[in-house]
C-alpha cells in the first residue's frame, strides 16, 4: 500500500510534465488541476499513513543505501510534501486562471511547474547526499525557467542573475558532499551520521560542513546573499513568485537545517552557529525595513520573503550545545514558521497579484480606495500579514512562541529583540499597504474585478495559516513522529 | 579606487579559501574512507545486467540520479525555446556559412553518426553511453546547423517536444513499470535488466541529442516584449 | 462536550460568525446587516445571561485544547470575566443600535459591522480568557480589529491617529508578549485563579518576578491609557462616535483595566503583589494618571478631546482600586469598571448625537443646545453627574466604595486624590451643563439636520436615554441581587476571603 | 618519475589554460582556450583512470559547451545584427569587474 | 600524495581561481566560463579525492558523468537567456540597472553583495 503511494508520489509529477509538455496551454491546464487532485489525494494518503504507522525507508531501485539511493520518509518529510501539495495546489490552480492562454508561451508554465513539484518532494524525502543535489539543480532551473518565463528584459535579469547565485550556491554544496565523500565513502546521511563519532571534530568535515551550508545559505538567501531574491521574486508572475517564496526558498533551506541536525552535534560549534543565527537576525531587521521602503507591491512582499526567512536561521544557534527540550522547541518553531510562512506568502503574492490586476498598477499607492472595491483580496492580504507579523492565533505566532521560549529556555535573550522587532517591523511594512487602501477621495473609481475564484484561493491559504496556530499540537506531534532509526548505510 | 580594493579584498578570500579546502583535501586524505564502496559495488555487479561499473551505477545502482538529472536536461530544454518565443528558429544568422563548415560536415558528419551509435553499443560493457553518444550527436547535428542545414523538425512544435520528453517517459514508464511489477521504483526485474536498460540508454541519447540541439538552435530573434504586471506596454 | 462547555464558546462565535456574515453581504444590504447585528447582539446577551445564572447557583463553564505543547486555549465563565461580559454584551447591542442610525447612509457599512463585530468578538474572548496566552490572543485581535474603526474615514487626520493607534498597541503588544513568555519560562503555563498563584514563593523568583509584572503592566498600561502611555488615545477621536464610545468604554481601555485587575488577582494574587511592594507603585501611577487627565481635561474645548481625558482619568480609577489592598477597595475599583462603562458610553452617545444633528463639536458651540435637544441633553447631565460622582447616581457608589476601602487599609492619600479629582470632574462638567441649559443660542447651529418630529433620529435617542435610566438604577438599588455591585462582593469574596 | 612529470605538467597547463579563459582580453580567444582545457579536462580524467569522464569531457565539456559559447560570443559581437538598442561595452571595460557586480 | 591527490589539489585551484573570476568578472559569458572552471574543479576533488588509494572508484565517476550533463544542461539554458537579455537590452553585463527599483539611494545592486 505505502509502497504504491510513494511510487505515485514519485511518478505523478514527473508524468504530468511530460503530458503537459506534449499539449497546449488549455489542456495542460485541465490535465494538471486533475493531477493536482491526484497528487494531493497521494500526498494527504501518505501523510496520514505515516501517521498512522510511522516513518520507513524507501529504497529506490530495492538498493540499499550506501549503494542505492534510499528516501527518508518520517513525519517531517511527509509534512512537507503536503505542504507542498496544498501550496503547490493552490498556486497551480491560481495559474490556471491568472495566465493568459493567449500567449503561446505560456503553456512551457506548466512543465515547468510539474518539474519544480518533482523536484521539491526529491528535497523533503531525499537522504542522499548527492541525489539531494540533483533535487536541487531540478528545482532551481525550473524556478529560473518560471522567472523567465515573460521573457522581457527585467525578468531576464533576474532569471539570469538568480540563475547565477543558485549555480554558485548547488557547486558549494557539491564540493562539501565531495568531501564528505571522501571521507567515508558514503553518500548516506543516515549512514554518516552514524559514522561521525568515529572521524568527529575533524577540520576537513567541518569545513565541509560550512560549505554546505553556505551554498544551501546563498541558495535561501540568508542575509548577506539575498541580493538575487527580490528581483526574481518580484518580476515574476504572482503565482510563480508564490510557488519561489513558499516553496523553493524553503527546499534548501530544509536540507541545511537537516544537515545541521544530524552532523552538527559533531561538526558545528558555539562560534557557527551563532554566526549563522546573527545573519539570520539580522536579514530580519534588514529585510523588513527594506520592504518597508518598497514602493512596488510585489517588492513589498519579496523583502519580507527575505526578512522571514531570517528567523528560520535562528534554528542554528537554539538547536546547538542546549537541552533537549529547547532544540526541539527550536525545531518545532522552524518547522511551523516554515509552514505559515509558505501559507502566508503564498497568499499574500497571490493576493497581490489580484489588486495589481485590479488597479492595474503595481504600485502601493495606487491602491487608494480599493479596500471598497476588492475588500475579499485585501482581507486576505492583511491575514496573511498578521501571520507575517506573528500575532495569535496565527502559524506565524505559534512559531514565534517556540522560538521566544526556545531563546529564553536556552538563555540567548538577544533572539528576543530580532523576536519582537522583527514583528514590529513587518508590522510596519503590512500596514503600510493597508493605510494606502484605506485612502478615500481616490480618483480611479474604475477597478477590474479578477474572476471570484481568483479571489478565493489565496483567502483558503490565509486562512489556512491562520488557522494554524490553532492545530498546531497536532501538526507538530505528527512531526515528531517516532522514526526507525538505522536503514540509511 | 574602491573597485580595486574590492578586488583585492576577494583575491585575500579566494586564497584563503583555497588554503582551507586544500588543507580540508589532505586532511580528509590522511584518513581511510570508513565506506569501501567499490567493494559493495563489485559484489552486486552481478545483478546490476550490465558488466561496466559506471554504466550499472548511473542506470541501475543510482538510477534516480539519472531520471531527475535528465529531468534536469528536458527543464533546461523547455526553458530555452519558451524565452526564444518563437515561430520559426530558422536564424538568418546562421545561414551565413563559410567554407571551412561546408568541407568540415562534408567529412565529418557522418563520421560523428557512427561514433554516436558505437559509444551507444559499447555503454554496456565498456567506456561509453548514453550521455558521450548523445553528445556527439548534438555535435554533429550543431555542425549542421552551422553549416546552415535547415532542420525543420526543430521548429518548437509537436516533434520537437516530443524529441525533447521521449527519453524521459520511457525511462519514466519502466520505472513505473518496474514499481507496479516489483517491489520499488526503479527496481528492474533482473531477468530483462540488461534490456531495459540498453533500450533506456538508446532513447535517452536520442532525447539528450534533442535537448542539446534544441538549447543550441533556440537562439532568440524576435524583438516582442510582453509588459510586466501592472505595467503598461 | 456538555452544554457547558460550548455555552462559553458560542458566546464567542455569535459575534464572530456575525462578522463574517456581514464581510460576506454585500454593501447595499442594510436591512438584513441590521437584523444580523440585532440577532447576534440579542443571541449573545441571552448567552452571557445563561450564564451568569448558572454561576450564581455555582456551575462552572470552561472550554478548553491544547493548542501548543504546554500551552492550553481555555475560555472559561467565572464572576470577575462575568462582568466584563455582561457589561459588552449589554453595551455592544445598544452600540450597535446606535451605529446604525448613526452611519444611516455613508460608504463602507459592511467593512465597518464586519470589524465592529469582530471587535466585540475579540472583547467577548478577552472577558472570558481563562489564562494570560488565551488573553493575550484576544487582547491582540482587539487592537487588529479595532485599527480599521479608526481608520474607517479615511481622511488624513484619521490615517494619523490610526498610525499612532497601532503603534503603541503593538509596541505594547509586543511587550506583553515578552512579559507572557518569560513568566511561562519561568513557571509554566498558568490559569486565571482567585488568589493567584505566588502566594508562597521562592525567594529566588522574587526579581524576575517583579520585571515580569513590571512589564506586564507596561503592555496592558497602554490599552489603559497610564499616564505616560496614553498618547494614542485623545487622537482616536477621530473614529466616528459608536467607534470612540466603544474604544472607551467597553472594548479598548477596559480591556486594559481588566488585564491589570486579572494580573493583579488572579496571578500574582492581591497578597503576594502587595508583599513583593507592587501594589503601592501601581497605586502611585494611577493616582498620578487619574490627576493628570482630569487636569488636561480642564482645557480641552473639543467636547470629544475633553471626554477623551477623562476616560484616561477614569479608568485609573479601577486600577487604583485594585491597587488599594483590601476587599472593598478592590470592590469599588471592579464596579468602576460597569459603571465608568455606562456613564462614559451615555456621554459619548450624546456627543455623537450633538455632531450628527446639530454639526456641534466645539464645547463653546454647546449654547442652548438643552432647549433644542432635551432628551438627549438630560442624558447627558446624568452621565456627567455621575462622573462627578453626585448621589443617588452609578459614579457616587464607586467613589464612596472606594474611599471606606481606602480608609480602611489606612491610604488616606488616595480620599485626597478621589475628592480632588471629583471637584476637577465638576470644574470640566459643570460649564458644559451651564453652557447646555442656561446660556442662550447664539448663532445657528453649524450643521443641522432634522428628523421629523423627534429631536434626532430614534435610533440615535434611544440608547443614551436607557444607559441614563440605568445610571440611576444602578445608584439606587446598588444592593439588590445581580447589581454591578453586589456581583463586584461575589468576586470579591472569592478573591480575598479564601 | 616520468609519470609524475606528466601530471605536473598537465595540472600546470590545466592551471594556466583556467587563468587565460578568464583573463584573456578577448572573449573569443577565452571560448577557445576554454576548448583546449576541456581537452586538457579529457586527459586529467584519463590519468585519472576514468574513460568515461574522458569521453564525456572531450565531447559536452570541450566540445559542446566549446561550440555554445563560440556562437554565443559571435551573437553578441554581432551587436544584435542592427537591432535598436546600445552597443555591447568593450571588452577592455568587461574584464575587470566589480566586486559589487 | 598519489597522483590522484595531485589532481584534486589541482581541483581545489581551479576552484579558487574559478571562484575569484566568477566574482569579479562582470561579462556574463565570462562569468558562465568561470562557472565551468569551478564545476570541473569540484570534479576533480571529488574522484581525486575518492580515488585517492589508487584503484578506481566508479561511484565517484559516475557522479561525475551526471554532473557534467546538469551543467552543460545550466550552461546552455544560460547561454540562452544571456542572448536573449543582450537581444533585448543590449547589455551583455548586470551591473546596467533599469531606473528605480528602490526608493532613495538604496540600489539593489549596492545593496548586499550579489554572487556576481
Amino acid at each position: 500500500m505505502i509502497l504504491g503511494l510513494m511510487a505515485g508520489l514519485l511518478f505523478t509529477p514527473l508524468a504530468w510534465a511530460v503530458l503537459t509538455l506534449l499539449s497546449g496551454f488549455e489542456r495542460s491546464r485541465l490535465i494538471s488541476w486533475l493531477g493536482i487532485l491526484i497528487q494531493s489525494l497521494v500526498s494527504f494518503a501518505l501523510w496520514a499513513a505515516v501517521a498512522s504507522e510511522g516513518g520507513f525507508h524507501y529504497q529506490l531501485g530495492g538498493w540499499p543505501a550506501p549503494l542505492g539511493i534510499e528516501l527518508r520518509v518520517d513525519g517531517l518529510a511527509v509534512t512537507f510534501v503536503m505542504l507542498t501539495a496544498v501550496v503547490g495546489g493552490a498556486c497551480g490552480w491560481h495559474a490556471g486562471i491568472y495566465l493568459d492562454p493567449k500567449k503561446n508561451w505560456h503553456r512551457y508554465f506548466w512543465p515547468l511547474f510539474w518539474f519544480l513539484w518533482a523536484g521539491l518532494n526529491g528535497v523533503w524525502l531525499g537522504a542522499d547526499l548527492f541525489n539531494l543535489y540533483v533535487a536541487l539543480e531540478l528545482i532551481s532551473l525550473s524556478a529560473v525557467g518560471l522567472v523567465a518565463l515573460g521573457g522581457q528584459a527585467d525578468a531576464l535579469r533576474a532569471a539570469i542573475r538568480y540563475l547565477m547565485a543558485a549555480l554558485l550556491g548547488s557547486l558549494a554544496y557539491l564540493l562539501g558532499v565531495a568531501l564528505i565523500y571522501g571521507q567515508f565513502g558514503s553518500l548516506s546521511m543516515g549512514g554518516i551520521s552514524e559514522l561521525l563519532p568515529a572521524g568527529s571534530g575533524q577540520a576537513g568535515l567541518i569545513f565541509a560542513l560550512v560549505l554546505m551550508i553556505a551554498g544551501l545559505a546563498l541558495k535561501t538567501a540568508l542575509f548577506p546573499l539575498h541580493g538575487w531574491l527580490p528581483p526574481a521574486h518580484g518580476i515574476a508572475k504572482s503565482p510563480v513568485s508564490a510557488l519561489l517564496s513558499a516553496l523553493v526558498v524553503k527546499a534548501s533551506f530544509y536540507i541545511a537545517a537537516r544537515l545541521w541536525l544530524e552532523f552538527g552535534e559533531h561538526l558545528g560549534s558555539y562560534g557557527l552557529a551563532q554566526l549563522v543565527g546573527a545573519l539570520g537576525g539580522v536579514g530580519v531587521l534588514w529585510g523588513s525595513w527594506l520592504a518597508f521602503r518598497q514602493t512596488r507591491l510585489k517588492q513589498v512582499v519579496a523583502y519580507s520573503s527575505v526578512a522571514q526567512i531570517g528567523y528560520l536561521f535562528l534554528l542554528f544557534p537554539l538547536s546547538w550545545g542546549v537541552s533537549e527540550a529547547v532544540s526541539l522547541q527550536a525545531q518545532q518553531g522552524m518547522t511551523l514558521q516554515v509552514i505559515s510562512h509558505a501559507l502566508a506568502k503564498a497568499a499574500m503574492f497571490l493576493a497581490a497579484g489580484n489588486l495589481i490586476m485590479s488597479v492595474g498598477s503595481n504600485r502601493v499607492d495606487a491602491l487608494a480606495g480599493v479596500s471598497r472595491f476588492l475588500p475579499f483580496s485585501l482581507f486576505s492580504f492583511g491575514l496573511a500579514g498578521v501571520s507575517l507579523m506573528g500575532l495569535p492565533p496565527t502559524g506565524g505566532f505559534a512559531a514565534k512562541w517556540l522560538l521566544l521560549q526556545a531563546s529564553l529556555g536556552s538563555g540567548q535573550w538577544w533572539w528576543l529583540i530580532v523576536l519582537l522587532g522583527g514583528g514590529l517591523l513587518s508590522a510596519a511594512y503590512v500596514f503600510r499597504v493597508y493605510r494606502a487602501s484605506f485612502i478615500e477621495n481616490s480618483d480611479t473609481d474604475l477597478f477590474f474585478h479578477p474572476s471570484r475564484s481568483l479571489e478565493v484561493i489565496p483567502m483558503i491559504l490565509a486562512l489556512l495559516s491562520l488557522g494554524l496556530g490553532l492545530v498546531a499540537e497536532p501538526v507538530l506531534s505528527v512531526m515528531a513522529l517516532p522514526f526507525s532509526k538505522g536503514g540509511g548505510g | 579606487m574602491r573597485r580595486s580594493v574590492g578586488i583585492r579584498a576577494v583575491a585575500g578570500v579566494c586564497l584563503a579559501f583555497v588554503i582551507a579546502l586544500g588543507l580540508a583535501v589532505l586532511g580528509i586524505a590522511e584518513t581511510p574512507a570508513h565506506v569501501d564502496l567499490p567493494e559493495l559495488l563489485l559484489e552486486s555487479m552481478g545483478q546490476s545486467g550490465v558488466e561496466h561499473p559506471v554504466t550499472a551505477v548511473l542506470l541501475n545502482f543510482r538510477s534516480y540520479d539519472t531520471l531527475l538529472e535528465i529531468g534536469v536536461l528536458v527543464i533546461a530544454g523547455i526553458a530555452g525555446i519558451s524565452v526564444s518565443r518563437t515561430t520559426s528558429l530558422e536564424d538568418p544568422e546562421l545561414r551565413t556559412s563559410d567554407s571551412l563548415l561546408y568541407a568540415l560536415q562534408r567529412w565529418f558528419v557522418p563520421l560523428m553518426l557512427v561514433l554516436a551509435g558505437y559509444l551507444l553499443w559499447a555503454g554496456a560493457d565498456r567506456p561509453g553511453g548514453a550521455f558521450q553518444a548523445g553528445a556527439v550527436l548534438a555535435a554533429t547535428g550543431v555542425m549542421m546547423r552551422l553549416g546552415g542545414i535547415p532542420m525543420d523538425f526543430l521548429r518548437p512544435g509537436i516533434l520537437l517536444r516530443l524529441g525533447l520528453a521521449l527519453g524521459f517517459a520511457v525511462f519514466l514508464l519502466i520505472a513505473l513499470a518496474s514499481a507496479i511489477g516489483g517491489e520499488a521504483f526503479l527496481a528492474y526485474p533482473p531477468a530483462v535488466a540488461k534490456q531495459l536498460i540498453i533500450l533506456i540508454e538508446t532513447v535517452l541519447t536520442l532525447s539528450i541529442a534533442m535537448v542539446l540541439l534544441a538549447l543550441f538552435v533556440s537562439a532568440p530573434v524576435n524583438r516582442a516584449a510582453e509588459p510586466g504586471e501592472g505595467e503598461s506596454p | 462536550m456538555t452544554a457547558n462547555t460550548l455555552i462559553p464558546l458560542f458566546a464567542l462565535l455569535t459575534s464572530l460568525l456575525a462578522s463574517v456574515i456581514i464581510f460576506a453581504l454585500p454593501e447595499k444590504g442594510h436591512r438584513l446587516r441590521t437584523s444580523v447585528n440585532l440577532a447576534a447582539a440579542g443571541l449573545k446577551l441571552i448567552l452571557v445571561g445563561v450564564m451568569v445564572w448558572g454561576i450564581f447557583h455555582g456551575q462552572s463553564f470552561e472550554f478548553a485544547f491544547t493548542m501548543l505543547p504546554g500551552v492550553q486555549f481555555v475560555l472559561r465563565a467565572d464572576a470577575l470575566s462575568m462582568l466584563f461580559a455582561g457589561l459588552s454584551a449589554v453595551l455592544w447591542l445598544l452600540t450597535t443600535i446606535y451605529a446604525v442610525g448613526y452611519l444611516e447612509d455613508s460608504p463602507n457599512r459592511s467593512r465597518f459591522f464586519g470589524f465592529f463585530s469582530l471587535c466585540v468578538a475579540s472583547t467577548m474572548g478577552i472577558a472570558l480568557a481563562g489564562n494570560l496566552f488565551t488573553f493575550f490572543l484576544f487582547y491582540e485581535m482587539l487592537t487588529l480589529s479595532t485599527y480599521p474603526l479608526v481608520l474607517h474615514r479615511g481622511t488624513r487626520q484619521a490615517l494619523k491617529a490610526g498610525r499612532n493607534y497601532i503603534i503603541y498597541t503593538l509596541t505594547g503588544g509586543a511587550v506583553l508578549l515578552l512579559a507572557i513568555a518569560w513568566l511561562h519560562g519561568l513557571v509554566g503555563d498558568l490559569p486565571f485563579r482567585p488568589g493567584g498563584h505566588f502566594s508562597g514563593l521562592e525567594p529566588e523568583l522574587q526579581g524576575p518576578l517583579t520585571l515580569v509584572f513590571v512589564l506586564l503592566i507596561a503592555g496592558l498600561g497602554v490599552k489603559a491609557a497610564l499616564v505616560p502611555l496614553h498618547g494614542w488615545l485623545p487622537q482616536a477621536m477621530v473614529a466616528p462616535a459608536p467607534v470612540s464610545a466603544l474604544l472607551h468604554a467597553v472594548a479598548v481601555v477596559k480591556a486594559g483595566a481588566f488585564g491589570i485587575v486579572r494580573v493583579v488577582c488572579e496571578i500574582y494574587g492581591l497578597e503576594a503583589a502587595s508583599q513583593m511592594g507592587l501594589l503601592s507603585g501601581l497605586a502611585l501611577v494611577s493616582a498620578i494618571t487619574i490627576i493628570y487627565g482630569s487636569t488636561r481635561a480642564l482645557y480641552q474645548l473639543d467636547l470629544k478631546r475633553r471626554l477623551a481625558f477623562s476616560t484616561i482619568s477614569q479608568v485609573s480609577y479601577i486600577i487604583l482600586g485594585v491597587s488599594l489592598f483590601g476587599p472593598v477597595g478592590v470592590a469599588g475599583g471592579l464596579v468602576h469598571l460597569v459603571h465608568q462603562g455606562i456613564m462614559k458610553i451615555t456621554l459619548f452617545f450624546c456627543a455623537g448625537n450633538y455632531a450628527e444633528t446639530l454639526g456641534v463639536h466645539r464645547i463653546d458651540e454647546l449654547d442652548g443646545a438643552g432647549r433644542r435637544m432635551p432628551g438627549t441633553s438630560v442624558a447627558f447631565t446624568l452621565g456627567a453627574f455621575g462622573m462627578i460622582g453626585a448621589p443617588p447616581l452609578a459614579g457616587f457608589v464607586t467613589k464612596w466604595t472606594m474611599g471606606t476601602g481606602a480608609l480602611a487599609v489606612g491610604m488616606d492619600w488616595v480620599v485626597v486624590v478621589l475628592v480632588v479629582s471629583s471637584l476637577l470632574n465638576a470644574a470640566y462638567f459643570l460649564p458644559i451643563l451651564h453652557r447646555i441649559w442656561f446660556a442662550g443660542q447664539q448663532q445657528a447651529w453649524p450643521h443641522e439636520r432634522r428628523w421629523g418630529r423627534l429631536e434626532t433620529s430614534a435610533w440615535l435617542l434611544w440608547p443614551p436615554l436607557i444607559t441614563a435610566v440605568a445610571l440611576i438604577v444602578i445608584g439606587l438599588l446598588a444592593s439588590m441581587p445581580f447589581s454591578p455591585l453586589s456581583w463586584v462582593n461575589l468576586i470579591v469574596e472569592q478573591e480575598v476571603m479564601q | 618519475m616520468t609519470e609524475w612529470l606528466l601530471d605536473g605538467l598537465l595540472v600546470f597547463a590545466l592551471l594556466v589554460t583556467a587563468v587565460a579563459t578568464l583573463w584573456s582580453r578577448d572573449l573569443f580567444r577565452a571560448v577557445v582556450i576554454f576548448i583546449a582545457f576541456g581537452l586538457l579536462m579529457a586527459l586529467a580524467w584519463v590519468r585519472l583512470r576514468a574513460p568515461d569522464l574522458a569521453l564525456a569531457e572531450a565531447a559536452i565539456g570541450a566540445g559542446l559547451t566549446g561550440v555554445l559559447l563560440l556562437d554565443a560570443v559571435r551573437h553578441l559581437k554581432s551587436g544584435r545584427s542592427g537591432r535598436s538598442g546600445p552597443r555591447p561595452e568593450p571588452e577592455a571595460e568587461e574584464s575587470k569587474g566589480g566586486v559589487s557586480g | 600524495m598519489s597522483a590522484s591527490l595531485l589532481y584534486a589539489l589541482a581541483g581545489v585551484a581551479l576552484c579558487g581561481i574559478g571562484l575569484f573570476g566568477f566574482i569579479t568578472l562582470a561579462h556574463l559569458l565570462r562569468k558562465l566560463l568561470a562557472f565551468n572552471l569551478i564545476g570541473s574543479g569540484v570534479f576533480l576533488v571529488l574522484v581525486g579525492l575518492a580515488q585517492r588509494h589508487g584503484e578506481p572508484d566508479p561511484v565517484p565517476q559516475a557522479l561525475v558523468l551526471t554532473g557534467i550533463v546538469v551543467a552543460i544542461a545550466a550552461t546552455a539554458l544560460a547561454v540562452v537567456l544571456i542572448r536573449r537579455y543582450f537581444h533585448l537590452s543590449g547589455h551583455t553585463t548586470l551591473r546596467a540597472e533599469t531606473p528605480e527599483r528602490v526608493p532613495g539611494r538604496l540600489k539593489p545592486q549596492t545593496r548586499g553583495d550579489n554572487p556576481e
